[in-house]
This record gives C-alpha cells, structure tokens and sequence, in this order.
C-alpha cells in the first residue's frame, strides 16, 4: 500500500486552492470539478446546495433574468425575541452576509428561449425560511405568471415557515397556494423543483404540488422531522426515508433529474404547454 | 396597533354606509371589547393551557350539541379513515350545511384511535372530500378547527402529510361555497391551517393559533423545551394578536369561566357568529366568493417594500 | 339440560310454517320475524338478499313507483354456449323464475316526498349480473335524473358482468360511468346503496363512485373474488376482507346503515340538496 | 355481421360526401379487409397465445420505439408509484402527446416489478393523474392496453381496486383532450378498461379483448380451466369480433408473422392509424368531444326492447 500512502501524503500537503472534501461522502475532491459541475460531487453524485443567483445562472439563458420585487424585505411584525437577540438582527445579519433582501429571488427569463416566471429559495437566508415578504414575492410570481400565461417555477430549499413572525409565517401556506390555485383554473403549468432540503411549511405548502414535481437526486424532503418522528413512533426509520428518491417511490414526485440535466429537461416538459 | 380612540372614529366612518364595511365593523367592535377588557392578568402560556383543558367541548359536543341531524360520512376513498378529523351534514339552526372538525375523542379508547386529533393525509384528504361534497349539495362549510398538528408518524410522511395539507391550501382556495373556520381550541401549526382556509376565519376568545407550539418554538429558539412559557408570549397565538394582525376577522367571547366551564353557552356564542356571517356570504356568487377570498390571503403578512 | 332439549325438540317439531333458520348464523328464528324486519335476522343482523321489488316496497312512499324501460331484456349478442347450454335458455329461465326482464328495475319514486330516480338490481336475475339490457337500464335512469335534475339513487346486487355477453358486458361498465359523469357536471346527487353482494365488474363502475356510498352492514364487496385473491397471494386473508365493515374502514364508504333505517338515512341525505 | 358486398354497398354510399363519414369509411374498410382475408386458419384460442407473445412489443418500445422525446412521469401523488402502468409526455411524428399504458417489463425482475403488467389502484390513480395534466397541457392522450387485468390481491382490495378503476370511467368521459385507446396485446378486462376509455378505441389484429380470462371463464362456465379454448371461441374476443360488435372502431393490421416478429412495422402501422384518427378529433371543441364520446359509449350493447 506503499503507492496509497504516498498518494494520500502528497493530497494532504496539497494547497486547499485545489483539493476539498465532499461535505457528504467526506473523500478528497478538486475544487475545480466541485464547481465545474455545480457543486455536484463526482464521487457520491451529492448535489450541494447553490444560492439562489447560481441557481438562476444554470437555468435560465445567459441575461435574460429580471428581477422582481427585489426591495421587499422582512419587518418584524411581532417584535420577535428569543433567547438569542431579536428578529430584527438576524434578519439584518441575513441581509448582509446573503446580499439578499429576502429568502427567495423571483423574476422572469428564458429557459432555451421559452419565457419562464421563475422564483428561486436561498437556504442562506435564514434557512430559506417562508416569511411574510417570501409569501409575498412568491404570490406575485404567481400572479404575474397568471396574468401573462406563462409557466411558472419554483426552486424550493427551505427549513420551513419562519416562526419569528409567528402566525403570519403559517398563513404564507395558504397565501402561496391561493395563488397557484388560480394558475390551475388558467392551465397554466406550475413546475415545482425540489431541492435539498424542502421541509414543514414549504413542503406544505407551494413545493408539493407543481403540475410537475421534480426533485434534484438525494434531497431531503419532509414534513415532520425525523427526530420528532423517531421521538412519536420510538421505532428506527428507513435508511432513505424522506430522501428524493422515497418520495418518487411513494408516488410524490414525478421524476428526479440531475442537476447537469436539469435546464433541458425543464425546456423539454415546457415545450409540450401549446395553449 | 390601534388605541380605542382611533378604532372609534373608524367605526363612526364606516357606521355612515354600514351595509358596505359589515364584516369590518364587527371586527372592530370585537377589538375594542378586547382592549376595553384592559390588561390582561392571564399570560400566553395561561392562555395555551386553556385551550387545552380536557373539559373544553370536543367535535362530537359540537355536532350533537350545537348542530342537529348530524349524519357522520367517513372515509378518504383513497386509503383510510382517519378519525382525528370527522365530517358530515348537519343542520344549523334549521340551515343546511357539511360541518368538519378535528376530533380529539372524549374517551380514553377514542382519543387513542383519533390520535389526539392528529390527523394523518387520510384526514386532509377526507376533509376535502367532504367538502367538495358540500359544493355539490351547495351548502357551506364549517369547520372546527382543534388540533396540536398534523400527526408526525412514518406512516404520514409516506402517505404524503405535506402533499395532502398543501392540496387542501390549493383546493380550499377553489372551493365555490362558503367556508367559515372557527378555532376552537389548538390551532397548531400546518394541521390547524390543513382546514382553516375560509371566507371567515374566527377564533374561541380563549383558543390559541400558532405557527409552532410554544414547546417546539422553545426546543428550537432556546434549546430548551422548558422555556415554552417566553416562547408562547413571543409567539403571540391569543386571539387578540391575530386579530390585530388581520389572520382572524372575529374574536368570540366563551361565557364566563370559559368554554369548559359551560358548553352550553359556549355553542350560543359561536351559533350566533356563524349565522352572523354565514348570511351575507351565502349572498355572494360563486366567482366572487373565490376572488374575495383569494384577495384576503393575499393580503395577510406584514413585509417592508 | 333438560329444558334446553325440550325446548329444541318442540322447536324441531314445529311446523315449517312458524320457523326457519337463518342463512348465515343457522339458528332457529320466526318466520315472521324475518320478514316484519324485511329479512334481517334478529340474532345475528343478518341482512338478507332482497328482490327488486321487496327493497322498492320498503324504500319509496307507497303507490309512487313508476316503472321505466320495463320491456328491455337480454339478447344475445355472441350466440354463447357452455358446457351447460345456451345463454338464450338461461336468460329466458331467469325471466320465468322472477317474474323480470332483466337484473334491474329502474323508474321513478318519492321518498318521504322527495322526488329520486331509482334503480334497484336483483340478484335472482342470473346473478344481478351486468347485461347490455342492465347498462341500458341504469343509463337511461341517469339520463332521466340529468334531464330532470332529480337525484339518482342504484341499489347493487351483482356478482359483476355478465360474461355471455362478452365484451359487451364489459363496456356496460364504462356507458353506466358516463352517464354518472354527466351527474357529476351538473351537481346532481347519485347515491349508491351497496347490498350484500357487490363484486367485480358492478363494484369497479357506478357502484363505487356515488356521492355518497352507503352500504348494509355485511354485505360482500369485492372486486376480486377471494378464491383468486388466496390463489395469487398465497396468505390467509382477514376474517372481515371485503365486508361493509371492511370497506368502511378503509375509507370507500360513506356509512353502514341498518335496513331498517335505511329510508330514514336516505331522506335526511336528500334532504340537504338544495338546488 | 354484413356480407362484403353490403358493405362495399355502403361505402359507396358513404364515399360521396367522405367528410361525414371519415371514422365510418375507415371502420368499413378495416372490416373488408378482413373479411376478405377469408375463413380464419387461427382459432380464438391460438391468437389469444399470439396476444401473450413473449416477444411482442411492450410499452418501453412504444414509448422509445414509436415515439419521441419520451419523459416518464411518475407516481399517484397519494401513495404510490405503480409501474406496471407507465405514462409520460411524448412526441408522435412531431406531434405532442400523453402517452400511457400498461407495461409489462422486459427482463425478469422488471416483470416482477411491474406484476407482468396487472396494476394496483395506484396504477389507475396515477394514469387519471397524468390524464389530467395531458388535458391542463392541452395534449392529446394516447393509451395503449396490454394486461391481463388489474392485480387480484390483498393490497390491491385495500386500496381500492374497484374504485380506482370505476372512477377513471367516470372520469376519462370527462376529459377535454381527444383519448385515442388501443390495445396492443392483451385487454383484459376491467383492468383494460381502467385505461380504455376513448374518443376511438382500436385494436391490433391479433391483440385480444374480453370481459373475462378464458381460463377464468372456463373455470366457472365449464367448471375446469381447460376448457379454455372453448371459453375462448364462445367470447369472441378477437378484433373482427370487437369491430363487428360495434366496441372497436378500426383493427390496425400487424406486419406479416406478426407484431411479435416485426417491431418496427407495427410501430408504423400503429402510428399512422393513430395519427390519421387524431387529426379529425383535435379539431372538436371540448364540450362537443366529450358528448360525442357520451354517445359512443352510450350506444354499446345490444338488448331486446
Ligand atoms: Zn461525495
Ligand atoms: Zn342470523
């Protein structure tokens, strides 16, 4: 094993410019190759999570995207405080490390050419958490997509609704999901695109029921946690509960796409809408 | 957060054409009768705990008790049915309408087989049933809203827990009929919300609706389960704040000592509100009623533009 | 036990004109009880098969039935034979024997003056098997409550299609189903009464899909026969499988009504249609 | 059961103004055809074997073979995802469509996986599901029918069966798309039916399509299951059988030796019939294709009166 060893000494003295480890399966990979595939690693095909302006660069064709919305920001309706400080900073704090104004970025573009309303969630931001400015892009979103005839999309990556603004975070569900209603009564198609993790309020609400629901491979996608499942029914869960590939198997997602895959396929489903 | 002065010139206003701000002047009476009650000596955490007592009027004492010729109809035709939400036609005072509720069962055996009103998908999936039934018939809905949360089980995340709260969001929204939702005890979370989408939304005065129960906000904001008492006050689930922060259009007072106390009375007040709404919403045509409750969620939420 | 013998003895010496057994539990009840409680058997609450006419005497208001389509029988499309003989002698002998012209009486009624369109299927009619003559019957019943806007109401009693006819008896299911459809677009109710039995091709077409299915406690509903079901799966089945009771809980019907309350159940549900 | 020269007869009638009677004329000639190709040297009971051809094609060499730009959708988004009905978008020379059937696998474990074709209620729910997204797409639906029937089973009862496919009934005669059915190989039954419901229905020549198994039918009928071939030839479950009866529309001739030993002709063959049968129905105005429909459907049988 003398050529492993030596191989494995010289990965370690090698500049952390060039080699990094995958955050899933742990193994040495190049930077390069990372970013080269979108932070998809070449080892264990585990998709990392993209903030929401690299989302947009790998979907939509190159300058097409305008912004929609983009000043709408959280207020802090209830004067939140908990043990940790108030609302108020960490929203503030989101704000500065994100560059973003809130959780999700919507706006309009091409995908191959064929216009898209599009909104994207960032995790960064707070968790990709469903606040009341979140519910509200992603209801203009909607309406706009409404309005126009055209498709929209929705790339879900969230913790789930913000408690910080209590119940009106809760009725953010229903707020997001009147909206895609009337894209129903329209026919206008809805594609909900899953990614990792898509949990509580926002699988409740707007990212499970797209026309079509796709999910990227290996995401988490759930209601109720798993610890508080574990805590409920004292019994061990399955290795892939409430991964992607579960919830195809449990009929909930249409398909699940790599994400090097993804913009075609998105152009393909798209360009069977003829109304 | 408007004192009573200023709530009082409103209502002088609005008083001037009362048949077009109807459902505003309610609101507003029932918010000054709350800030007139002047300060409250019963905490968030007090409060959490009434709406909990075991002796408050579960669905069947509302079906059997506030309603007559109740005729129970079960069943998701998909899978199942779950107990922990119950629905059928009823008859209030002499009107037509399908009531559904979460159902915390009276006795040990069937609190046991109702999940504590956890439901599972089956539960949303049969609520929409039921409802969809009710528009067929044309006679609006009335749901009861009592539940800790949707029930966070194996068996839920495989049959679709979120897929079957988000459909009903969806359907909900469509749905041609009137709907007035009461919370009548726990509104937790998602599961609360699974059967809360209405023209009308109400509260019992001593009910609480959360968008996380004071001991899992607790868990999560500071560690530690032992603080739900700071994170129900930080929550704000009373019914005056969310009538305040327009979740809520009408706030119904329970009778003295509170609605365990005295399910009699307690199914007067809320009759008397439901009928109170229900007849100028049974006035407005099916495309309008949808219209008028898209716009209502639509405007809930407080953002900086 | 000198009693109890006694007792049996004198029972077994009395006269078949006063007692009888009970087809599903064996003991010995009155005769009389059995048909003053419309043949439920008040030891066991058995509910025994009915023929058309019996269930249409105990569920319209008396003197209101009008029969509809009641010279419709069976042809004989495919000029079958079997091992026993021609389906041409079967049907007539079936005709003979019931006094009908096919496994189901349609018409008109009032239940507690409610006005409904009623079709009720009877057993004894090879089977209450599903013919071109029975699909023709059903869908004129309802076209009758389209046209008329009066709620439908089917009563089933079938061991599923009636396979002389072939693929004709199949395509029955689909033309009764369309003429549910049509119900359905206009907010007509249809209930659906399910007695014992209920199977194959008649529970998986209109049978199953009323806005309301209501069944009577104990009756056999399938799809696939049981015999077949242990053949595939090779494993004992649950002693309740394919019961109402079983059906019930498995979320496929609306409740289990007792016959003698099943006209009472029907009026109040009538009741709350109000267009 | 007309004689040649009735028909020819009729065609010459018909022939004048063919606009009227496009489907008609097509039917008329099928029908012709086949009549012409004489005393038929196959029993019912040989072709129902060619039907069950293990080398026939199955529903993953449709959706690639004759199609394009196939995309599986997946799942009933209530429970499950059943393969043993397989459904996505697809292209048919150029033209957009939903594509679903039943598919029967190829390998061994792929048979398992799918139960050789015979479908859950999930299997039902889903095709309805994708149904429904052909008709918000505004896409034709085309279906192809190749089981033995729905899966005889525990799970299968549980969940349903009878309801699944009794709602598709319902429901495919509500649908606002053109449905264009054929069976492939073999139709069986109610679970053919589930996905049978169409604008046209046509059937392979030597595909099947019967109420009831011959060895089930043989098993009641003649109490012993190897009477099939008896039961077989009293069912006359054979196309020119279907056509006669009025249940099928148009009987696609398979290549010579055989759909089984010629893919790629039957995939023109199939083709070209359903493309020619959908161009006059995509030009129907929903409601107008939905009561025509109604009419064909309700038109089948054949009684005394
Ligand atoms: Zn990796
Ligand atoms: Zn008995």
């Amino acid at each position: 094993m003398a050529w492993f060893s030596s191989r494995k000494a010289a990965k370690e003295t090698l500049s952390e410019d060039i080699w990094m480890k995958c955050p899933k399966c742990d193994k040495h990979i190049f930077k390069e190759d990372w970013q080269n595939s979108h932070k998809v690693c070449p080892k264990c095909n585990y998709h990392g999570k993209l903030t929401a302006w690299e989302r947009i660069g790998i979907t939509l064709d190159q300058g097409t995207f305008v912004e929609t919305n983009k000043t709408i920001s959280p207020a802090d309706p209830l004067e939140f405080h908990d043990a940790k400080g108030s609302y108020k900073d960490k929203a503030a704090e989101a704000m500065k490390k994100t560059g973003l104004n809130e959780s999700v970025v919507t706006g309009t573009g091409t995908i191959n050419g064929k216009p898209v309303v599009l909104a994207v969630m960032d995790f960064r931001f707070l968790g990709g958490s469903l606040s009341s400015g979140c519910g509200e892009k992603i209801l203009r979103a909607a309406n706009h997509a409404y309005d126009k005839s055209i498709p929209l999309i929705i790339y879900s990556a969230s913790g789930g609704a913000r408690m910080h603004e209590g119940i009106l975070s809760l009725m953010q569900m229903a707020k997001t999901c009147a909206g895609i209603a009337r894209l129903n009564e329209k026919n206008i198609p809805y594609i909900s695109v899953l990614t990792d993790p898509t949990t509580g309020g926002v699988s409740a609400s707007f990212a499970t029921v797209g026309d079509i629901n796709i999910a990227e491979p290996g995401a988490l996608i759930a209601f109720a946690g798993r610890r508080v499942i574990e805590e409920t029914i004292k019994q061990k869960l399955p290795d892939d509960f409430q991964t992607s590939e579960y919830l195809l198997e449990h009929g909930f997602v249409d398909c699940i796409i790599h994400r090097s895959e993804m913009k075609a396929k998105l152009h393909q489903l798209l360009s069977f809408y003829s109304r | 957060m408007s004192t009573i002065k200023e709530l009082e010139k409103k209502l002088l206003v609005m008083s001037k054409t009362p048949e077009l701000f109807d459902a505003e002047i309610r609101a507003i009476k029932s918010e000054i009768v709350s800030l007139q009650s002047g300060p409250k000596t019963r905490t968030a955490w007090e409060t959490v705990q009434l709406a909990r007592h075991k002796d408050r009027p579960t669905f069947k004492d509302y079906a059997f008790g506030m309603f007559t010729d109740f005729i129970e109809l079960h069943g998701d035709r998909r899978f199942s049915d779950d107990l922990a939400i119950c629905g059928g036609f009823a008859r209030l005072d002499g009107e037509p309408v399908m009531v559904i509720g979460h159902d915390k069962g009276k006795t040990i055996e069937e609190k046991g087989d109702r999940r504590f009103g956890c439901a599972l998908p089956d539960g949303y999936r049969k609520a929409m049933r039921l409802m969809r039934l009710a528009e067929q018939f044309n006679v609006p809905i009335i749901t009861l809203i009592d539940t800790q949360g949707a029930y966070p089980g194996l068996e839920g995340e495989e049959r679709g827990q979120a897929e079957a709260i988000a459909r009903n969001l969806v359907e909900m929204a469509q749905i041609t009929v009137p709907i007035i939702c009461t919370v009548v005890g726990e509104g937790g979370s998602g599961g609360a919300l699974g059967i809360g989408v209405g023209d009308k939304v109400m509260m019992l005065s001593n009910s609480v609706y959360s968008v996380i129960s004071p001991e899992g906000c607790a868990g999560i904001l500071w560690r530690d389960n032992k603080f739900a008492p700071d994170a129900a006050e930080a929550l704000k689930p009373l019914a005056e704040s969310l009538l305040k922060l327009k979740v809520v259009d009408r706030v119904i007072p329970e009778p003295a000592g509170g609605a365990h106390a005295d399910h009699a009375g307690t199914f007067a007040a809320l009759k008397s509100a439901i009928l109170e709404e229900l007849r100028p919403l049974k006035k407005i045509v099916p495309v309008k009623l949808t219209k008028k409750r898209f716009d209502k969620f639509s405007a809930m939420g407080i953002y900086n533009e």
